[in-house]
């Protein structure tokens, strides 16, 4: 009944519907793990004073896959007794509240998985190609994550 | 007299808003470097200049930099701009 | 439209039923937060090479629930941004891979989030009066966190 | 010929299994010292000797060591033996 007789595997999803946090974390739970951590970035409905209507998702997506493929690899490496990863993103119109990320990771212990997911967020804001638009009431805006290296200084 | 190749130029986000397309076919050199491939691309959409200090490429969808590497270029091959990412 | 006017909130609650990801995750979501962190201890089918056949879980209930209050009101100290906890524990039998507990915290940014239930399920290991048998084929077996002081120093 | 005083004892996981019960209520002197009580209980007990290293009380819900300091017992207090927790 070794740990090796069920094959670690990664669950990448990018989508225009809906996220489920019950559907992540049942992807990645194992009878040989005893821990699963998450972590689900949500809409908010306020930037700097601003009220936000929604948010709006577009992907680069065989690249984006290809980088959260990356970032699976990385974290294997990384903390080599993480079972295994779920990463679904959502595209399109996310209303305020709703999920537009949900990472899961499950590991025997859980020092791995909690460390392993917060890699995995850190990493996909610095390197995977999607890009979020946030409507305001008459306006828009294109935002930046700090962690991409590219983005304009004075931001 | 370069050898020129046909590549499939990618927009997202802020550059295809600029460029009002958001994917082409151009006829560009075969060996070029990023800079000058930037340039090209102005070139056929001049208001992508307003964000040249703010976007990378994704050549074959791996990052390169807007600087004076030598792009090798294969008919067909996929060129991203790539502007400030935000997923997460 | 200040952060102030959703009142930070604590959900505390140990039973004997299934616990439910999605309806932990969703007592914390808020419209003010960005970020949701969760944390989901599972039953493991194996310890040391004997297999596992399910865990059973009791509690001091009341003051686990108080010790659990203990930590809400250091995660508050400690990260005041932190918007809502909830943290759900399970009691009676669990089978494999269900979950024992869940641990979620919302805050505006991500860093908070995580850090704040990563020392929720650190300090409830150390602290919380509850106790789990572990079922084997034909023996059991009263388990000991590392985190608690007075545990057998041979463990 | 200290004052008694009739406080509530509470057993669990491995204590409940050894004294044989989850609760009871039992009479200990109003002044009294958590090592003293300890072993107070133990004679009631005596198969709890076993964990004496491995157990600290809950007094009124709050960790108590078993060592030297005098515990002031209200009547109908709650003294619980905690065996070493494994909760999450």
């Amino acid at each position: 009944m070794g740990e090796s007789e069920e094959v670690p595997k990664d669950f990448i999803k990018l989508k225009s519907e809906k996220l489920s946090v019950d559907e992540v974390s049942e992807l990645v739970i194992s009878p040989y793990c005893g821990a699963v951590s998450l972590f689900i970035g949500t809409t908010r409905n306020n930037f700097e004073g601003k009220k936000v209507i929604h948010l709006e998702y577009e992907a680069y997506t065989s690249m984006a896959e290809s980088e959260i493929k990356k970032i699976c690899r990385d974290v294997r490496q990384k903390w080599p007794s993480v079972k295994h990863i779920a990463v679904h993103h959502r595209l399109g119109v996310v209303p305020i509240t709703e999920a537009s990320v949900i990472i899961a990771v499950s590991s025997p212990h859980r020092a791995e998985s909690l460390e392993a997911v917060m890699y995995c967020i850190n990493t996909l804001k610095a390197s995977v190609p999607i890009w979020k638009k946030e409507i305001y009431e008459d306006e828009y805006s294109w935002k930046e994550n700090k962690e991409c290296f590219w983005a304009n200084s004075e931001k | 007299t370069a050898a020129l190749r046909q590549v499939s130029v990618l927009y997202f986000a802020r550059s295809a808003e600029l460029a009002g397309l958001r994917s082409e076919a151009l006829w560009v050199p075969r060996q070029v470097t990023a800079r000058q491939l930037w340039e090209e691309i102005v070139k056929a959409h001049p208001r992508l200049a307003v964000i040249r200090d703010q976007v990378v490429f994704a050549v074959r969808q791996e990052y390169v930099l807007l600087g004076d590497q030598l792009l090798v270029l294969q008919p067909g091959d996929e060129v991203a701009i790539i502007p400030p990412i935000s997923g997460g």
